[in-house]
């Protein structure tokens, strides 16, 4: 049974229809990756799912309850975390701060320093410069921040939007080599990326989408064989 | 030579946004600009058209040194722009829109005058019909219609079209273009941001590709699309992704 | 000359404390959610008579009176921000600005109303204290202490509490806060009823120095509003030291032109520094 | 269609001249002082909105104005034996003057920086004239008697103070329309509405601003002149009056900013409202309460304005109301 299902969302914002019916799930344990060009509404779809814009129509359960009316915090606390696009951080606070901040609910409580060792190790950048303020990392280290923060939160489910954003090659390396390290452990994702190739390489499942709803869909190493995928970016 | 960029650099705190910057614009051209997300097209709109001053280098528009002047100096001299998240006047009518951009654009027109030229351009865009309502109630493409319809009414020399296409559908789209090309004709030179490819490789005469803030190909669409400097920029590293694998 | 320098600068720095909790509420209300409460003022006032009443009819040590007249503030606060600042949270600034006017009104409406606008004191004293050739009266020592342990509260609460900390996620990115699982309505009410209960201990701590009517309150708010733009508008710490600077210059102006001169400066200074660095003294650019 | 063609053109102006006239022809004390108030209120009001309608910039000292040119104004008038006339129209030059040179530096502020600034400047004006010589410092001044006979005494004097009021009030409204109506109008409405896609468009913000910021200052000193004059005398407490600065952005938010009507409306609204709740035996003591609730009310459930709303729910009448 898939872990958080999105049936027909159709959603925008100040207005604007972006969304017309979008089905989605996750399996558990399983990488699933959205990728679709530009302004298609990648980052409008994890936002409805969070509950930070209000849908139009359709609903999103996650295990098995409907939670389309719940509030984004009380998402949060049922343990669907989003690592947003622009990473957010609380860039006034100290890197662990911002973890702390991630373990936020009482969920994540509980689990504390497990989680806490848990993305040291993961990313040991982090560890070295705890009182650091976040605004003052670069670019790399803050999205690290932004996973470690998500983590902390003991997510059921996590979504990653823009990962690789702004980042130079060598530093999305090492957060795609993150990546693949959480998936062995069995959580949950749903990855937004612009780096396809990348993407559909460590994913076990693809979206793809286009005109506001799901263009294609398929197992992800299928996917990047087809060259559909790679005419809907290049245009070729 | 309508427009030269040259050296172009700008930083924002400790982050490099454009770095070195160096093309012309033809007079009469469409010249595509694109690359990936972050890569600082828009930024790269923002010094040529005066909104920040670039830290080193020089923007030059019909020959004459505009940089570091003022967004509305610029604008008066026949430089007009479109942005990429649509800035409609909510609380004015789409004609009152339209009048902004006529009576403090190139050419200074009388509220009269300028109400004749903005009909003139609603109707090159088709909005004609909506001249009354206020902006805000536009939908989406129309309010890049609008955007557009307001820049031309400014009577500019070039045009600085920032993705105009996104969130349009195919239809849309290729209306969009239509008006793009006819705008062309009128001989307005045309820079334009775009991320739908199709779109771009196709109307453009010359394609300027950016990554990380540095110009990584410039040259003829089919040439700029088989670059593979420019597909790595674009879907990733494939060796990169190997190595990841491997591991 | 010399003495008389020093014993009016101190006079002028112990009441700065006293001023600078009460900017604190202010600044923390606008680091947390951008608002200028307007209704600053009347809220010091009622600090004052909560004080004052509690005293003069239940015999109330004013020192003691001042930890429910905090309770108090903290709930009026959340009651201000339920009924009249969460439906503007996100309006143009004019909205909010507006609507903590209008609770104005009424604080003052209603004071003026059961407490008319007759002076009023607290009519206890503990004496003066001499520190060498200096004297001052002790309720001002008093209230300087008591503004360093409610700052010192505060700073502690903020950076060491649960509550604390998700009051600064808030004020910081309230989007990612949400994100987080933090309910931001709520820490955005529990931000505006401590700045609030700041209000009412700092008019308390001044009932004890000065006499005081219901519209007493309107020239700390402004005093407020130059010390926040001093310390940086949205820094608690800042809103202190900014408090420090105010009663120095009060202190010390005297000294060198006539008394009526200190609002001259002080406003001119707060324009300069608004013009200058918005971002207050030891700001960030 | 020409301007005086249009309903939104004419009709502020013609209740305006119907009302002053009718009260200088029934020619009675107490009505004329009633209208004083109120034609004073929508003056200032409208100038106001001038700025806060058109540029959206919230100036929340904008008594200022009123004050420096009323003091300056009633001293022309009281010491230097200038006729009313001239004394008014210098008091709204010198308030004309100080945003000038304020405005440029201030207006560079956004948002709540730029109202700030505002009370700021107020109150250093208020602090400075308490402490200087020529204004009388902080027990204001007296008028010189003198100055009544050029009027034939006090009483025919009030009449002629309510005649340049009236006029005055008529100029602003029609100013106000002017503005709104005219190229330069249309730029301060864009950069109201994105001030920085405004200057894209080649709208030179910052001079718009401060001419704009200077118009809106000239009339409240003006009216100062007037009103000290008509009151006898002046002081600080009186001239600066924060209140009355913020009254004047309730009369604009009732009556609907950025429209030509909505002042008068919020204004007249506003000044019968607290009359009202003076003189009634029930809120008497509770009327500063009573308009605070309206107000918040307002704010929460109705932000357009009376005129704003009409105008949104009643197509018909957009024309009419502008």
């Amino acid at each position: 049974m898939a872990i958080l299902e999105v049936n027909d969302i159709a959603s925008g914002y100040e207005g604007v229809q972006i969304l017309w019916g979008v089905n989605l799930k996750l399996e558990p344990g399983k990488l699933t990756t959205l990728v679709g060009s530009n302004g298609v509404g990648k980052t409008t779809l994890l936002k409805t799912v969070m509950g930070l814009i209000q849908p139009i129509n359709g609903s999103v359960s996650f295990q098995g309850e409907d939670v389309t009316n719940l509030s984004a915090h009380a998402r949060a606390n049922a343990g669907m975390v989003l690592v947003p696009e622009g990473r957010q951080l609380f860039t006034e606070m100290t890197i662990y701060e911002n973890l702390e901040m991630g373990a936020f609910s009482p969920r994540a409580r509980a689990t504390f320093n497990q989680n806490l060792d848990k993305v040291y190790e993961l990313f040991p950048r982090l560890k070295e410069r705890t009182r650091q303020k976040a605004g003052t990392l670069s670019g790399g280290e803050q999205q690290m921040v932004a996973v470690g923060r998500g983590l902390m939160a003991e997510p059921e489910v996590l979504m990653l939007d823009e990962l690789s954003l702004g980042l130079s090659p060598l530093l999305a390396l090492t957060l795609f080599e993150a990546l693949t390290r959480l998936k062995k452990t069995g959580l949950t994702m749903l990855l937004v990326e612009q780096n396809v190739t990348m993407a559909l390489a460590v994913s076990d499942y693809a979206y793809v989408l286009a005109e506001g709803k799901v263009h294609l869909e398929g197992p992800a190493r299928e996917l990047s064989k087809n060259d559909e995928v790679r005419r809907t970016y290049l245009g070729i | 030579m309508i427009l030269q960029v040259h050296d172009v650099t700008k930083r924002f705190g400790g982050l490099q946004a454009l770095s070195d910057v160096t093309f012309d614009l033809h007079t009469g051209e469409i010249l595509g600009l694109i690359g990936p997300n972050g890569a600082g097209k828009t930024t790269l709109f923002n010094v040529i058209n005066g909104v920040y001053a670039p830290e080193h280098g020089r923007v030059s528009f019909r020959g004459e040194d505009i940089t570091g002047l003022p967004s509305y100096d610029v604008a008066r001299l026949g430089l007009a722009r479109t942005h990429q998240v649509v800035r409609p006047l909510h609380e004015l009518t789409v004609r009152e829109n339209v009048m902004v951009g006529a009576c403090y654009g190139r050419e200074k027109h009388s509220l009269k005058e300028a109400k004749r030229l903005a009909d003139g351009s609603l109707d090159k865009v088709d909005l004609l019909d909506r001249a009354d309502q206020p902006s805000g109630s536009l939908n989406v493409s129309q309010k890049k219609r609008l955007e557009l319809a307001r820049a031309l009414a400014a009577r500019p020399y070039l045009l600085l079209l920032d993705e105009v296409l996104a969130g349009l559908n195919p239809s849309e789209i290729a209306s969009m273009m239509d008006t793009v090309r006819a705008i062309r004709e009128d001989g307005i030179s045309i820079l334009m941001i775009e991320h739908v490819m199709q779109a771009i490789m196709s109307i453009s005469d010359r394609i300027l590709v950016l990554d990380y803030g540095t110009l990584i190909a410039t040259g003829l669409p089919e040439e700029v699309a088989n670059n593979p400097q420019v597909i790595e920029a674009y879907l990733g590293d494939p060796k990169m992704t190997a190595q990841l694998l491997a591991e | 000359m010399l003495d008389q320098l020093i014993s009016s600068l101190t006079d002028g720095l112990l009441l700065g404390f006293v001023y600078g909790v009460a900017a604190m509420g202010l600044t923390l209300i606008w680091g947390v959610m951008s608002v200028i409460n307007l209704a600053h003022g009347p809220v010091i006032a009622l600090g004052m008579f909560g004080t004052y009443l509690l005293f003069t009819h239940l015999g109330v040590n004013p020192y003691l009176a001042m930890v429910p007249v905090a309770g108090a503030g903290l709930i009026a606060g959340l009651v201000i921000y339920v009924i009249a600042v969460h439906r503007v949270i996100n309006a143009p600034h004019l909205s909010s600005l507006l609507a903590t006017f209008a609770v104005n009104m009424i604080i003052i409406g209603v004071g003026t109303a059961v407490f008319s606008t007759s002076p009023q004191n607290i009519d206890y004293s503990l004496g003066s204290v001499e520190v060498g050739f200096l004297t001052f009266p002790a309720s001002r020592l008093v209230g300087a202490f008591g503004a360093i342990l409610v700052t010192a509260c505060l700073y502690l609460f903020l950076y060491f509490t649960r509550p604390g900390k998700a009051i600064r996620a808030v004020a910081n990115n309230r989007m990612a806060a949400e994100l987080m699982g933090i309910p931001s309505s709520r820490v955005l009410a529990l931000s505006f009823g401590l700045g609030t209960m700041m209000a009412a201990v700092a008019g308390g701590l001044i009932a004890t120095f000065f006499p005081f009517t219901i519209l007493s309150g309107g020239p700390y708010e402004l005093k407020s509003f130059v010390i926040c733009v001093l310390g940086g508008l949205g820094n608690p710490l800042g809103a202190l030291v900014g408090g420090l600077i105010l009663g120095g210059l009060e202190g010390l102006i005297p000294t060198f032109m006539p008394v009526s001169w200190v609002p001259v400066v002080e406003f001119g200074l707060f324009v300069l520094v608004l013009l200058v660095r918005p971002t207050g003294l030891f700001g960030a650019k | 269609m020409k301007a005086w063609q249009k309903p939104g053109f004419w009709l502020p102006l013609v209740i305006v001249l119907v009302w002053g006239g009718v009260v200088l022809l029934i020619h009675q004390d107490t009505m004329r002082e009633t209208a004083f108030v109120l034609l004073m209120a929508v003056g200032l009001a409208s100038s106001l909105n001038i700025l806060l309608g058109y540029t959206g910039y919230v100036s929340f000292g904008h008594i200022v104005f009123f004050g420096l040119g009323g003091y300056t104004g009633f001293y022309l008038l009281s010491e230097q034996g200038w006729p009313l006339f001239a004394a008014a129209i210098g008091g709204g030059l010198l308030s004309a003057f100080i945003a000038g040179l304020v405005g440029l530096a201030v207006l560079r502020l956004r948002g709540a920086y730029f109202a700030l600034a505002t009370i700021g400047i107020n109150e250093a004006a208020r602090a400075f004239v308490s402490n200087f010589g020529p204004y009388g410092g902080a027990t204001g001044m007296f008028v010189n008697f003198s100055a009544y006979e050029k009027y034939g005494g006090p009483g025919p004097a009030l009449w002629t103070t309510f005649t340049f009021l009236w006029i005055t009030t008529l100029v602003v409204l029609l100013v106000s329309y002017l503005v709104k109506h005219s190229r330069f109008g249309l730029g301060l409405l864009a950069i109201r509405e994105d001030e920085d896609a405004a200057m894209v468009m080649g709208v030179k913000a910052p001079k718009s601003k401060t001419i704009t910021y200077v118009i809106s200052a000239f009339f409240p000193g003006v009216i100062g002149t007037l009103y000290f004059f008509k009151n006898g005398n002046i002081e600080p407490g009186d001239a600066f009056q924060l209140h009355m600065s913020i009254e004047m952005l309730v009369m604009v938010m009732l009556g609907g900013m950025g429209t030509v009507m909505g002042p008068l409306v919020g204004a007249v609204g506003y000044q019968w409202l607290r009359g009202y709740l003076l003189t009634s035996p029930i809120f008497k003591d509770l009327h500063l309460a009573v308009a605070g609730a309206m107000l918040l009310v307002i704010i929460l459930f109705v932000p357009a304005g009376i005129v704003g709303w009409v105008r949104n729910h009643v197509r018909r009448l957009q024309k009419v109301l502008e």
